[in-house]
Order: C-alpha cells, then structure tokens, then sequence
C-alpha cells in the first residue's frame, strides 16, 4: 500500500491543502514538505517501474472497477511521464521565499498532481477535470511570479484555454450521448462500432482542439510567445517541457484507442506540418532567447505531432523519443534564459564570461538540429525513415517541411552560438554582460549531462522506448488489462451486500435491480 | 469586417454542429454506465440520491479535482490581489435595513446551507450547494459594511483543513485495505439521514472547503473593488 | 412546418445558440470583461449540452424517494459531471476576473486590442529589444551576413 | 630500336629543326621585303643575327629567374620538337602525343612570362599580360582542331595520325577530309604565330613597351632561337597534323614552308589588332568552323 | 575480440584528439600531435596492401541501435583517400608546429583549439572514411561538417561569418542526404550496402531520379558544386593558416568521396545513365558532366579577379573539383583513373600553395596581391614551391597536375565528348592565366620597400613546403606509383581498372610516358641553357635600373603592374561577371525573412480566439462535407 500510485496524485493535493496552514505555524518545517512529497512521489515510481510489479496495471479509484468508477491506467508510458513529472517538479520547485510562497508551492505541489493525474488516469472526464486543475494552476503561477506583463498574457492565454474546454466538453457530451460510457477502455471496446463515423471524427476534432491548446497545437497555441517571455524561467520550462507532452499523452490515447479513422490522422499530420512552418520561421526571426526557444517549442511540437500521425509502432517510438529529447533540452535552453533571457544582441561575447554555459547552448542546440550521434539525431531519424515509408503525399510534404525546418532551425540556433563565441576585439555593447544564476546554470549542466548520458546509452534506451512503444500501441492489451465489464458489484461490495441484505429494503432492491441496464 | 467574418464564421459552425448533433438519438441514451450505477449504487453507496453517489462514490475523484480547483483558483486570486488590508473608509455607510438584514440573514443562511450539505445524499442538494449558501451566509456582511473583512487565517484554515479532512477520509480506505475513496462504514438504512456510510462526512468536507474558497474569492475581490 | 421543430430540436439548438452566442461574443467583443461574460454563456451551453446527453423520455431525477417501485431515472453520470464542470467553471472565472482587475490597473482600459499592444509593447521593453512591427527593416542579424569589403569584390565574379 | 639510335634522333630533331627554322625565319623577311619593295637580307642573316646578339658586351640581367625565363623558352620548344616526327625520325612522339605536345607549346610562353616578370618593368607585365590573353584567344580554337583532328583519326598519336593521312595518298590527307577544320587551323596557327594583324606583344613597335622592353643581348637572342624554333613546330604540327606530315624530306619541306607563307605574306598585308578584338575574332571564327567541322567528324 | 588496424588507426586517432585536448596548452604541443600524426600515417602504411587490391578491412566496433546496425570498414578507396588525408594533415601540422604556431599566439590566436580543431577533423574524416553502411556513413558526415565548422570560425569576425554560411549551406546539404537516406531505407528496408545494390537496379526511374538528385546535390554542396559554391572561397580562405590548407586540400574532397561511394558503387553508373531527361538528348551523367564543367569554369575565371591570394586558390579549388567530378563521370577506366588521381595531385598543389601564401603573409603581414612583389629575392624556395605548385594546378608538364589532367582530356576524346573537351581546355587556360598573375604578383616585379628587409621563410615552414614541392614533383615523374592505388580503388568500385606502367599510361589510342617527357623537357632545358650562358656573361642589375619610359626610378615610385590583370580580357569577358548566384542567394535570404515576419505576425494576432473558431469551422467542415 506504500506504494500505492494513487499516492503520487494524492499526496501533493493533500500537501497544497495543508502548506498555507503549515507555513503559517513553522515556516522551517513547510519549507520542506514540498520537495519531500515529490520526492516521495519519484520513490514510489521508482519502486513501480522497478519492482515485480507487472505492467501495465490498472487500478480503480474507490474499489469500483471500470468502467462505472475512475481508474488509473498504468503503462511503461505512463509510468515515464509521471515519473518526468514528479522529477521536473522537484527540479523546478520555487525555493525562493516571501509573503507568497506558500500559495506559490501549493500552486506548485497542484500542477504536479494533476500533471500525474493527466498522465496516469485512464477515465475521460477525469482526464478533462486534471486538464482543467493544470490550466488553473499555471495560471496563477504565470501571473503570480512572472513579469508585470503577465496579467495581460495569462488573461489571453485563459480566455484560449477556456474556450477549449467548451469545445472539449462539448466533444465529451458528444462521445457520452454515443456511447454512453468515459472509461477509455470501454470507450475502445466500443468505438468500431458505435464512433466509426462523423460524429466520433467530430466529437476527436472538438477535443483535439481542446486539449491542443496545452499541446501547443497549430492554430490555437498563439498564447505560447507571450506566456513563456513573461512567466519565470522555471515555469516556462516545465510548462514547455512537461505540460505540453502531456496534452499530447492525452491525444495519443484518444488517437490509439478511440479514434481510428485515417482523416483523424490526416488533420493531426496537416495540424503538425503548419505547426512546424509557422513556428521555425516565426523563431528565425525573433530577437530575444525566451520567445525564441517558445517558437522553437512550437516547431518541435509540431514535428511530435508529424509523428503522432503516423499510424504505427515506429511512429510511435518517433514520438516517444521526440518528446523526451525535447523535454530534456528545452528545459535545459529555458533554464539557461534565467539571466540570458532578454535580446540576443547582449550575448556577444559571452563563450570568454561564460563558458559552461556558452557550452550547454550549443550542446543542446547541436542535439536540436540533430547532429549525430547525439540522441536528437535519432529521433528525427526514426521519424524521417518512417515518413518516407509512407505514401500518402501528404507524408512526403511532411518529410520535405521538416528537413528544411532543421535547416531553418540550425540557422537561427547557430547564429546565436557565433555571437557568444565572437571575438572580444569587436564592438561591445556598454552596458555589463548578462550573468546566469548559479542554480539554474547547474540544473541546465545537469539537463546536458542527461543528454550526453543518453548519448553513451542510446542503444539500451532505443530499446526500451521500442518496448514502450510497443506496449502503448496495443489496444487490446490496454482493453483486457482495464477489463471494463458492466458487473453492478465488486467484490468488497459483495460482502458489504450480503450483511445488509438483512433488511428488507435492500432484499427487493437487489430482486430489482436484476435487470441490468434493461433500456437499451 | 473582422465582425462580420465572426459572425458568418460563427453562424456556419452553428449549422454544422446543428447537423452533426441531429444525429443522436436524443431522449434515449444508451446509459450503460448510468444504467448500472441506477441499479446497483444503493447497495454499494447506500445513498439514495443517486447523483450523489457518482459525485462522492464513483467520480470521488473527480470531485476532489474539483475542489483543488477551486482551491487553486482562490489561492491564484490571492497571489494575484495579494492581501493588503486597507480600511477602505472612504466608501458610504450602507443603510441601516441593509446592515441589520445581512446580520438577521447571517444565522438563516448557515442554517439552510448545513441543511443541505447534511440532507445530500438523500435529496437533491449536497457539498455544493450548500457550500455556497454558507459562502453567501459569510459574504453578506461585507456587502452590508463596507469596512468589515473575513478573517483570512481562519478560512484558509478551514478550506486547508476541509480538504485534508476528504482526502484522509479516502486515505484511511486505503490504508484499511481497500482502494482510495473507497465508501466505508455500516450504510445504515437508505434514505436516512445517518446512512450512506463517509459520504456525508464527505459532503461535509466539500461544502465547508466550497464555502471556504468562495468567501475567500469573493472577499478579495470585494477588498481590492475596494481598493480602486 | 411547426411539428418538425421538435424538443430535441429546439434543446440541442439552444445548447449550441448558447455555444456560438458566447464564441461570436468572444471574437467580436473588445472589451476584455465581456469576452469574460461570452465566456460564462459558451460555458453554459456546453453543459447544457451535457445535461442532455443523459435525458430520457418521461422519466425522474435520479433519486429514490419511494422503494416499492422502480420508476425510469434519467442518467445520473452526466448530472455529476455537469456539477462538476459548472464548479470548474466558477473557479476559471473568478481567477479571470481577478486577473482583470490586475490587467485594468496596469494598463488603464480593458480594450483587447490596446492590451494586447501594451502588452507586446512590455515584453519588448523587458527583453531591451524595440518591437519589431512589419514595417521596419529586415534585420542585421542574417544567417548568410554581408561580407566585408576585401572579401565582397571576390564574391561578385560569377558569369 | 636501339637507344643509341633513339638518342641520335633526340639530337638531330631539334638542329634539324634549328636550321629549318632560322630558313624560315629568312624566308620570313624576303617575303616582307618582296611586298614592300626592298631587297631583303642575305642568306645568313638570322644566324648572322643570333651570333650578334649573343656576342653582345653589355648584358643586363635583372636576376635569376630573368635568365631562367628565357632557358625555358628555348628549353620548352627543343624538348617539344622531339615530340613532332619527321620524316625518317619519330623521336618520342608515341610517348608523349598531341596533347603532351600542345602542353609543351605553352611552357615557352610561361618561362617569357616568368623572364619578363621578373624585370620588374610594367610594361614589360602589361605586354605578358596581353600575351597570355592571346594565348587564351588562340588556344581554344586550336585545340578544338586537334581534338578533331585526332577523334578523326581515332588516336593522339601523331605518328598514327601521319599514318592514317598517307594511307590513301592524297585524298585521305586531313585537309582533304575536314577542310573546315584545316581552314579553322590555318587561322589559329596565324595567330599562334603573333604575326600581324595578331601582332599583340612583340610588335616592333612594342619593343619598347611591351615584353622585349628588359631584353637586350643574349636575352633577345635567345628569344629570336624561339622564334625559330615556333615558326618550325608550328608549320610543322600543321603540316602533319592536316596534309600529310611528309614521306620524304623534300615534299616534307616543301609543304612546311608553303604552310608558313599563307600567313607571313597575309601578315604584312594587315594592321593589327587590339587585345580584345582578337578574342572576339579567334572566339568567333575559328572556332565557329572548327566546331563546324568537328560536326562533320563526329 | 581481437582488433584490427583500422581499430588501431581509429583508436590512434582518437588519442591524438585527446591529446591535443588535454596537453593544448603546453609548449611544445605542435610536434607532439605531428608526431601523432605520423604514427597514424605508420598504421596506414601497415595497411597497405589494401592500396594493392587486398580485401576490406572490418572494424571490431559495431552497435545495434533502435533496429539499425551501424558498422565501419576501410576498402581500397577509404585507404587512399585516408592517405590523403593523412599526409596533409602531418605536413600541415608540422608547418604550424615551430615558429607560425608562436606568432599566432601573439596575435592573440588560440593555438589550443587550433590544434583540437584539426585532430578533430582528422579524427572525424578518418570516421567517414570508414563507414560501412550508409547510417554510419551519414553519422560521418555530419561530424565532418561540423568539425570543418570549428575550424573555420575559429578565428572570429570574418571567418565566423564565412563559417556561418558554410554550415547554413552544409545543413541544407546534409538534410537533402538525410532524406535521401530515409527515401533509400523505405525502399531497400535496410542500409547495408549489400541490401542498397541489391534494391537499386529494382527502384524505378522517377524514385531514382530523385534519390540520385538528393544525393549529388547534398555530397556536392560540399564539393562546392555549381550554383552551391559560394560558401567555399571565403570559408577556406578566411581559416587560420595550415588549417586552410588542410582543408582545402581534402575537406570538400569527402564530398567526392560520398559521391562516388554512393551514386558510382552503390546505384552503379549504368543505372543513372538511364535516367534520361525528358524532350533532350541528354542523362542524369550527361548533367552530372555539365555541372562538373560548369564548375570549372565559372569558379577558375573568378579567381582570375580575386585579389587576395588566400581567396584566389580558394575559387581555384573549387574548380579543381570540377575535373574530379568530371573525371569520375566519364568512368571510363582512363577518365575515372585522372578523377581520383587528380584528388591526390590536387590535395599536394593546393596544399603547397597555400603554405607558401601563408609563409608570405607570415612574412610581409600581408596576403593582399597588390600589396606585394619582387619577393623572389629574398624569399627564393617559397618561390620554387609556388612555382612547382601552380605547374601541378594548371597541368603543365612536368609536375603531376599534367597526368591528372592528360588522363581525363583522353577519356574526353575517346568518349568523344569535344564540348566538355573544350570547357576542360578553357578552364585550364584561365588557370594558367589566374596563376601567372599569382606568381606574378606576390614574387616577381618591383619589390616594395617595406619588404626591403623580409627573410626566407623559417624551416619549420619550408621544410613542410619542401617536401610537398618534392611529392609534386615525383608524382608526376612516376605516375605508376600512385597509378597503382587509384587501379585498385577503380576495381573497388566496380570500374574498368587502368593499366599503366611506372612512367605513364599505356593506351593503343596513344600512351604516355613521363618519364621521357621529363627527360627531353630537361634536356632541352639543358641545351637551352648551353646555348644561353655558352654567350658573355651578364651583368646584374638593381631591379630599379630599368627602361622606364626615360625618367629615373626610385624605390618610392611605385612600379608594379599589379590591380586589373589582363585589362584586355577583362574589356571582352568582364561584362559577365553579375554575381547571379550571390543575388540568388541573396533573395533566397530575403525570402524566408519575409516569410518569417509573416509567421511572427500570425503569432501577434491581437484576438486569437478567431483562429481557433475558423479551425474548428474548417475542420468540421472537412469531416461533414
């Protein structure tokens, strides 16, 4: 019990309840709740991914089995996201200290925890209220610690978000009145038969839309320039390195195991290619690091989508190994804009000030255009040479976009590594070299010591996302783990039935309900 | 000509959506889930509102999402209004009707909130509801006098330890063996009031975290209103 | 005529007027308060639309007044999840609102368009870049940057 | 053959062709006199002349490399006449070929360059200058001639060359075959010559002025052995290259110093040109039929 | 496991990489990586036999990533090129060790990363040369490029920008390759060379057409093929002094290398012959030729205007790659023979040209060509080692330029092929000519006065010089010796192999013997020379004591022809110089900028919530209609 998953979840809600409480009686002591949750929270992944326990697991929430209760559904993905989030947050934790940083970390300790919830939980409306808890929270982070121009930023970003969640619960009211079942499993069970036309393919669409705005999806991600150059450096990487792999989590299941038709595919693929146009060639032209690296993350997101649009296990991979090399670097590249992170012109000259960090720029910009045998290069590998297997034009177009997006992408990134190497003889600006804060410089080393580490051990790594991607992809795996049968006890409740069947009321309740679901 | 695209745009999405939703068969759902919870939550919840079973048994989850929502959005609002008590004198005496009404309506409100929170699992109503009658019930005053304020300690108070208090009761399943959330406790005959096992005590939780988070956004922004 | 317009008709129309009311009020409105307000109206649409998703014909709310008999009970999931998502929405909302007030004594107006250039106008001060509007010119920075002059003349030669 | 014998004709070739070209080069001036109504210089007259200027007293030299200009203009035209068969005597020439041989042609014209560039005199550069872009005109329009020439013959041999043309006698003589080609090769080596109207570095009225302007002495004397020695290849190459090489010494001749008078005496008949003129000439003329006739080979 | 040499070499290599890394900063660390060097040109020796036809050897070092098998080999032809390299990179190396090493240090140069710089890029080259499937060998290039990257923008300013076009170039080449590679592996299924020969006589026209224009357009940008060959000049030239020369006597070669790995032994020339063009005459190695002829041509008569003598052999090189390239589409055995021979030649011309270049500017501080002259006299063997050099570079017997190029001038005419013929005679010419203005302007004529007292180069740097004179000289003595490697790495490739002798070619179509060539060339030097000095002796003479028009000279008066060489010429042709390419590229730039502030202001919309009702509008409208 221990190690009971649901914990990961629970623990940081139970933490963010009692913070502003235990701050206000022993500051000392609340300083450290925080990070000893999420430590604890990585402890019992750790102990999961480790153990004999066999994945993938699911467990229901309440001891009602699927799909009349909620249920988390654990897989080697899930595992892995979760794992990655409860890591970031700790890495990402606002230590600072002053009259708001107890709200701050329970702000915090609440965007953890729906983050695992949004990677773990296995039930659709579920996965909308943890999608709901993330937009609020990092609402109030943004505007709560990030710059003056953050009101106006979070407010748009809000008013998107928020009509996104009409068009995905209008896609869930939708799915519900079709199927008349969220459990996903179940929902897959169901879904070649009753969502195999255009009111699935709409209901995918709505929700598409929806949840893409976290996913920093093509046309409804205009809030990411704005939000990640106002909010703090922190934020903005968690928000692009973690947040938006798992709204893409979100659409990767609905696309596996709900939604089959090919158009589906074909939009996240259109979706994608236009996200990738707009974002590199947006970022080539933009002046300072932070809406930089947001363009860029706009780009990357959008070739993962490329690669969520390719309909099978490679694919897959492709999108797993994407998303990990791009958590890992752009976290690295945003916590470098803590003190780099106003106009590019005033990093001239820095490779002499600043050679650790003048070195992590370009090592992580090196593994984002993909220069082998860094691990960017074999993401973009495994996509390019499944793109190419397929025959669809539109694929081929997706090919051709996203070469010459890394040629873009290699243009803008690279110019900045000339002038941070340039010699000290040329003009200087006046005012004194920008300087990077001694902890993030450290976090961002340990983020490039990960890459260089998966560079040594791409071998077993490939491997294992290989088995990961595997495993995700099997619908009916995922189905018989869930078992979402339409069985009105559970076992406890058995027991509990029997003692109570004393009563009379309950007796012919139990000769009624017989019956099940009669109507339909 | 932005306004009009909109409007064209909007109307055709309107048509669209009009067609796609005709499709379902409207007034009888396939209610699979529904259908078995119809049947079988009295036994597994004992509660005899049926929407309170899903809300507290079946999507207690849910709900505790929600509440941390709700938590979240208050303590955003105080990040972003922050606290500063300025006695805003400057505002007019409210009339005498008012102030006295707001008190008089003090004790009628917390009373009919409670009713509702405790009769949740028995009738329509619940955590919900009556978690913001008692916001009203503790929203008025400020309305009435201007000058008052709520006592921000206590209700982070509350709120903090309402929601502890759900998620341990969902603990104490977890550690007694079952699943989180799991209902535990005799049921008790259905359609009493002490019957349905935690569920009410969860309400309870609920309604006073609801009641909590709304007074407290509500007074911030009446404070900062204020302020201006 | 008249009997084609039925009550789902007339529901599911109302859901999605709802719907779109909000929408078109979001993209037309300037103000920032009413893009609020188009907000809360899409919202109700949308769980409205969810509510009908669990309605059946002449049947009860889902509670057990009377235990001798079993009479039709509407589907209780959708009612849960709309308590649900109408609470969510309260709480999006509020947090709006308090944004707004922030947004309004910073900026002086809740006009969208004038936000949203202040706005952009702040994020430019705060990076020490001046905005770049579509109007001025194409920058310095190149990827391929002019050559200095003994290198341009013997860049000239190509027939 | 022995290679006693293979070095008498590596000797012979070029006085051989030493002779000759001193001949010619009077042949040369007699012509010139005859058209401008003059008597002319005596038999000996050129070598008359080498000795002089060699015998100088007074020879300026304006460093090492001057001296080695001039050694490899010579040098370059000896060694190239051992790659052009004569009747009787073949040399190397089927270890080196045509192409070896227009290589070799060119070195001349390299070492005069390095010669004159070394007495720092820019007129003297001016004049290489111009010289080098003469070879540039003049080359081109050769060179599409002998690549027809030996596509024709199917070899760059030019002893299998001279054989194919005396296989049938007159009739398979290159001229005969390809005339445009052969016409387009008459113009190129007119030029090659630098006689007027190609007149473009060392016209007389140059010496001043132009490449000859540091040479004095044993240095323009080595130049008029160049000269020799180019009036001979080139009559020589054409010759073989188009009517035949020869069989016998006499018609061998014979055929050589017809070829070179066609442009000695159309020479003194012109002005002369302008460096630029001359490109656009060679570049337009010669080559248009050398390209003509190269259409008719393939 | 037990290792084999090319582990030992790979791993040699990697040591002096390291070593440069760790002991760069110390003294003496020039000769210490020259050494190192050498030691890697010894394990190559020991390799030798793969040079006279022996089997490929494998490497140990194989790994399985995600599905793909990367493994590494050295054939006939990795060994030659290696050779190449190798040899340049341990005289280069020598000729930055002593005396240039210091005084870069005091311009304020960083000698550390110099030195990691070229180990790197040895290091990195040697990798590419061995791959042995096309992964590894993508992997190979990749380094390549960007270790050439380091090198070029080490020295700041100038350069950084120059490098920065060269890698904008490079990636855009490398990502053409890269798509090249996934279209083969989705339809070989594999990228073992064994599986790519197998499935390319399968592909159909229109796939190969396009695998085949991938390809030669991504090796060939870095060959600085036409209209790709405007990063190369600058980037080469504007590289740190024996770095330069390294690089430009093999960098853009590996180019070559892919090209012919790729197009010649994987997709078989035969098959691209196919590939006809629609409505002309003319096939994909038709193209191939022209672009090759093109790319002699235009580049040559560039460098004629250049008046930076770093920039000159810069253009030149590109040129020169045209034969190579042109050779190696003939692919006849003699045609082929010249391309590969000619990248040997070439590598040894280039890189004894630019040493001396930088020898001088070491010297006088200047590479400006109308800032020089009348060197000769104090700088007299960096004169002989020009001089050898631009004999090999414009083909003049008797250096080795002259085989290279015979060679492929007799493949021209025995495919006949007088179109090409011509272009290769033309751009012959205009070396000629560029050369001569070189020599011309850096040795001979007036000697300036501020170089009144400049001395010979210093022997850390002639003897590098030196020897590269010798190879020259030798390799074009006895052709036979290296003849013998370039047989062997035609019959790797699946082409007609040479035959030759020690001195030469023997063909029926007319043959060649070097040897006697140079023999009655010297001959007649010698007889030359008799005749010469059998007359009165000279008397020398200040070079200002000369036939000046009447008025007397002096060392102020500056009297060099020197800027607009060949004015003639210049009046005929200089009406085409338009720099077309530079405007291409300049739109090209100016497009994506506009572009680019397209997609900035799509992203600064003021109400965003109309692009997403039109999305789901136009979606919705896709899936219903």
């Amino acid at each position: 019990m221990m190690y009971a998953p649901i914990l990961t979840i629970v623990l940081p809600l139970l933490g963010a309840f009692l913070l502003p409480v235990l701050m206000r009686v022993t500051l000392g002591l609340g300083l450290w709740v925080g990070p000893a949750i999420l430590l604890y929270g990585c402890w019992i992944l750790a102990q999961l991914a480790m153990g004999d326990s066999t994945l993938p697991m699911s467990i229901s929430i309440g001891g009602f089995a699927p799909p009349l209760g909620i249920n988390l559904y654990i897989d080697d993905t899930a595992l892995l996201f979760a794992f990655a989030t409860q890591l970031l947050g700790l890495l990402f934790w606002p230590f600072s200290l002053d009259s708001d940083s107890p709200r701050r970390q329970s702000l915090m300790l609440l965007l953890v925890a729906a983050s695992t919830g949004l990677a773990l939980s296995g039930d659709l409306f579920n996965l909308y209220v943890f999608y709901e808890l993330v937009a609020v929270a990092s609402f109030g982070l943004i505007t709560a610690s990030g710059t003056p121009a953050a009101h106006a930023a979070t407010f748009r970003y809000l008013v998107l978000s928020g009509i996104g969640s009409v068009f995905t619960l209008l896609g869930i009211a939708l799915l519900y009145s079709q199927t008349g079942t969220l459990n996903l499993a179940h929902l897959a069970e169901l879904a070649p038969e009753t969502l195999n036309d255009k009111m699935g393919l709409t209901a995918f669409l709505l929700m598409l839309i929806g949840v893409g705005v976290k996913a920093e999806l093509f046309p409804v991600n205009t809030w990411v320039p704005e939000v990640y150059a106002t909010a703090t450096h922190r934020l903005s990487a968690f928000l692009a390195g973690l947040v938006s792999k798992l709204a893409m989590l979100v659409i990767m299941r609905l696309l596996i195991l709900v939604f089959h038709q090919p158009e589906a595919l074909q939009i996240v693929l259109l979706l994608g290619i236009l996200g990738v146009i707009s974002g590199e060639l947006a970022a080539w032209r933009a002046r300072d690091m932070r809406r930089m690296l947001a363009f860029s993350s706009i780009g990357q997101l959008g070739m993962i989508f490329i690669a969520l649009s390719l309909p099978d296990d490679r694919g897959l991979l492709a999108v797993l190994a994407l998303s990990l090399h791009h958590m890992v670097v752009k976290s690295g590249l945003f916590m470098l804009t803590d003190g780099w992170g106003g106009s590019l012109r005033k990093l001239k000259g820095l490779g002499r000030t600043a050679p650790l960090g003048s070195a992590l720029f370009v090592l992580f910009a090196l593994s984002l255009v993909g220069m082998p045998p860094l691990p960017g290069f074999w993401a973009k590998f495994t996509l390019i040479s499944e793109l190419a297997s397929q025959d669809a034009p539109l694929y081929l177009i997706g090919l051709a976009v996203f070469l010459l997006a890394t040629v873009v992408e290699t243009s803008y990134l690279f110019r900045i590594a000339g002038w941070l190497y340039q010699r000290s003889d040329e003009p200087q600006q006046a005012d004194p070299p920008p300087r990077l804060a001694g902890l993030s410089l450290s976090t961002s080393a340990l983020f490039g010591l990960a890459l260089i580490a998966a560079t040594l051990w791409i071998a077993p790594v490939g491997d294992r996302l290989q088995a990961m991607a595997t495993q995700t992809r099997q619908v009916n795996l995922y189905i018989e783990t869930v078992k979402p049968e339409l069985k009105p006890m559970h076992t406890q409740a058995q027991s509990r039935a029997t003692e109570l069947s004393s009563n009379r009321l309950a007796r012919n309740l139990c000769v009624t309900c017989t019956p099940v679901g009669g109507e339909q | 000509m932005r306004n009009l695209t909109g409007l064209l745009f909007a109307g055709g999405l309107g048509f669209m959506l009009l067609a796609i939703v005709s499709g379902l068969n409207f007034g009888n759902p396939a209610m699979l889930v529904g259908g078995v919870i119809q049947s079988a939550a009295p036994q597994e919840t004992g509660a005899a509102n049926i929407v309170t079973s899903v809300v507290l048994g079946y999507r207690g989850i849910d709900t505790l999402g929600e509440l941390s929502i709700l938590f979240a959005a208050a303590s955003a609002a105080g990040l972003i209004l922050g606290r500063r008590h300025t006695t805003a004198g400057t505002l007019t005496e409210r009339g005498f009707v008012l102030r006295h009404g707001g008190a008089m309506l003090f004790p009628l409100l917390m009373t009919i909130g409670f009713y509702i929170i405790f009769h949740g699992h028995l009738t329509p109503g619940g955590g919900f509801q009556g978690g913001v009658m008692l916001a009203a019930a503790f929203f008025l005053p400020l309305l009435a006098r201007p000058g008052a304020r709520l006592h921000h300690g206590m209700l982070s108070l509350i709120e903090g330890f309402a929601g502890a208090s759900f998620i341990l009761i969902g603990l104490l399943a977890l550690y007694d063996g079952g699943e989180f959330l799991q209902p535990m406790m005799l049921q008790g005959t259905l359609g009493e009031l002490r019957s349905a096992g935690t569920l009410p005590l969860l309400y309870l939780a609920v309604g006073l975290k609801v009641g909590a988070e709304l007074a407290s956004l509500l007074s911030h922004l009446a404070q900062t209103e204020a302020e201006q | 005529m008249i009997s084609s317009i039925t009550l789902e008709l007339v529901l599911h129309a109302t859901a999605l007027g709802l719907i779109l009311i909000g929408l078109a009020g979001l993209v037309l409105s300037r103000h920032l308060f009413r893009m609020v307000l188009a907000l809360v109206i899409a919202e109700a649409g949308a769980n409205l639309m969810l509510v009908l998703a669990g309605y059946r014909w002449d049947a009860v709310a889902p509670i057990i007044t009377n235990l001798a008999e079993h009479p039709r009970m509407v589907d209780p999931v959708p009612q849960a999840m709309v308590l649900t998502a109408i609470v969510i929405g309260v709480g999006v909302q509020a947090l709006a609102v308090s944004i707004l007030i922030r947004v309004r004594q910073r900026y002086a107006s809740l006009d969208r368009d004038l936000v949203a250039e202040r706005m952009d106008a702040e994020i430019a001060a705060t990076a020490g870049i001046r905005r770049d509007v579509s109007q001025d010119a194409p920058l310095g920075e190149r990827p391929l940057p002019p050559l200095p002059v003994q290198a341009r003349e013997s860049q000239g030669g190509e027939a | 053959m022995l290679p006693i014998e293979l070095l008498l004709e590596l000797t012979l070739m070029p006085l051989v062709a030493f002779i000759v070209g001193m001949m010619m080069v009077l042949m040369m001036r007699r012509i010139a006199a005859r058209i401008q109504r003059r008597v002319g210089p005596p038999f000996f007259q050129p070598l008359y002349d080498i000795v002089k200027l060699h015998s100088k007293r007074t020879q300026v030299s304006h460093g090492l490399i001057h001296d080695i200009g001039i050694v490899m203009a010579m040098g370059g035209y000896i060694a190239a006449e051992t790659l052009l068969p004569v009747p009787g005597m073949d040399g190397i020439a089927d270890k080196g070929g045509i192409i070896t041989l227009l290589y070799l042609m060119m070195i001349p014209s390299l070492g005069l360059a390095l010669g004159v560039g070394q007495c720092a005199n820019p007129n003297g550069s001016i004049g290489i200058a111009r010289a080098l872009t003469a070879m540039l005109a003049y080359d081109i329009p050769l060179v599409i001639v002998i690549f027809g020439v030996a596509y024709a013959a199917g070899t760059t041999n030019l002893v299998d060359i001279i054989a194919v043309q005396q296989a049938g006698g007159f009739a398979t003589w290159g001229a005969v075959q390809n005339p445009i080609l052969a016409l387009a090769g008459l113009i190129a080596m007119h030029a090659s010559l630098g006689k007027q109207p190609f007149e473009i570095y060392i016209a007389p009225a140059e010496i001043a002025t132009g490449p000859m302007v540091e040479m004095g002495g044993k240095y323009l004397g080595g130049l008029f052995v160049m000269q020799c020695f180019q009036l001979y290849t080139t009559s020589v190459l054409y010759v073989s290259l188009f009517l035949g090489g020869g069989t016998t010494w006499f018609d061998f001749l014979l055929k050589s110093f017809l070829v070179l008078a066609i442009p000695v005496s159309i020479a003194y008949l012109f002005p002369r040109y302008r460096t630029e003129d001359l490109l656009r000439l060679m570049w337009k003329w010669p080559v248009m039929l050398g390209l003509i006739g190269l259409a008719f080979v393939m | 496991m037990i290792i084999s040499l090319l582990d030992e070499l790979l791993i040699f290599s990697a040591t002096t990489l390291l070593v440069a890394f760790v002991l760069g900063r110390g003294l003496a660390v020039g000769w210490m990586v020259t050494l190192l060097y050498a030691g890697q040109l010894l394990v190559l020796f020991k390799m030798a036999p793969l040079g006279y036809g022996a089997e490929p050897i494998a490497s140990v070092l194989n790994f399985n990533v995600m599905g793909q098998t990367l493994s590494w080999q050295f054939d006939a032809m990795s060994w030659f090129f290696a050779l190449i390299t190798l040899v340049a990179a341990v005289l280069t190396s020598w000729y930055a060790s002593g005396e240039w090493e210091r005084s870069f240090r005091r311009q304020g140069g960083n000698v550390w990363l110099f030195h990691v710089a070229m180990a790197l890029n040895v290091f990195t080259m040697l990798i590419l040369l061995a791959s042995g499937d096309l992964l590894s060998l993508f992997i190979g290039w990749e380094l390549v490029t960007w270790a050439g990257f380091l090198l070029m923008a080490m020295a700041g300013g100038v350069a950084t920008r120059a490098a920065m076009r060269y890698i904008t170039y490079a990636v855009i080449g490398g990502m053409a390759v890269f798509g090249g590679i996934a279209l083969v592996y989705a339809s070989a299924g594999s990228l073992r060379y064994e599986a790519i020969l197998t499935a390319a006589s399968r592909m159909d026209v229109g796939y190969l057409w396009v695998l085949v224009l991938l390809f030669a357009g991504g090796f060939g940008i870095k060959l600085g093929l036409l209209p790709f060959h405007l990063w190369q000049a600058p980037a080469y030239a504007e590289t740190p002094g024996p770095g330069s020369a390294f690089l430009g006597a093999i960098s853009s070669r590996m180019g070559l290398f892919a090209i012919l790995l790729v197009l010649v032994k994987l997709f078989g020339i035969v098959n691209i012959e196919n590939l006809k063009i629609p409505f002309t005459l003319i096939d994909a190695r038709d193209l191939l030729a022209w672009i090759a002829i093109f790319t002699i041509i235009l580049p040559t008569y560039t460098a004629m205007k250049q008046n930076d003598a770093r920039y000159l052999l810069a253009w030149h090189g590109i040129g020169q790659g045209g034969y190579m390239l042109l050779g190696l589409v003939v692919a006849n055995a003699l045609g082929s023979a010249g391309g590969l021979l000619h990248i040997l030649n070439y590598a040894l011309c280039q890189a004894a040209l630019l040493l001396t270049v930088f020898a001088v500017q070491h010297r006088t501080g200047t590479a400006d060509l109308n800032k020089m002259g009348g060197l000769v006299t104090h700088m007299p063997l960096s004169f002989l080692v020009l001089l050898c050099g631009i004999i090999g570079l414009a083909g003049l017997p008797p250096m080795n330029g002259f085989v290279s190029k015979w060679l492929v001038y007799r493949s021209l005419l025995d495919q006949g092929m007088p179109l090409l013929f011509v272009g290769a005679i033309i751009g012959t010419l205009g070396t000629i000519l560029s050369v001569y203005k070189l020599i011309h302007n850096m040795f001979l004529g007036q000697l300036r006065v501020e170089h009144e007292y400049v001395k010979e180069a210093p022997w850390s740097m002639m003897i590098p010089m030196l020897i590269l004179a010798a190879l020259i000289f030798l390799t074009g003595l006895l052709p036979g010796i290296p003849l013998t490697w370039v047989a062997s790495v035609q019959e790797s490739l699946g082409l007609p192999s040479i035959d030759f002798t020690l001195g030469g070619i023997t063909a029926k179509s007319g043959s060649l013997d070097m040897i006697w060539v140079v023999g009655v060339l010297f001959a007649g030097f010698g007889i030359g020379a008799l005749i010469f000095y059998s007359a009165g002796r000279s008397k020398r003479v200040h070079q200002l004591d000369n036939y000046a028009g009447g008025h007397f000279l002096t060392a102020d008066v500056r009297y060099q022809y020197s800027d607009n060489f060949y004015a003639g010429l210049m009046h005929l042709i200089g009406g085409w110089y338009r720099g077309s390419f530079l405007w291409l590229e300049k739109s090209i730039t100016s497009l994506v900028e506009l572009l680019s502030l397209v997609m900035k202001g799509v992203y600064r919309r003021a109400n965003p919530e109309f692009y997403m009702m039109s999305a789901v509008l136009f979606l919705i409208a896709w899936v219903v209609i």
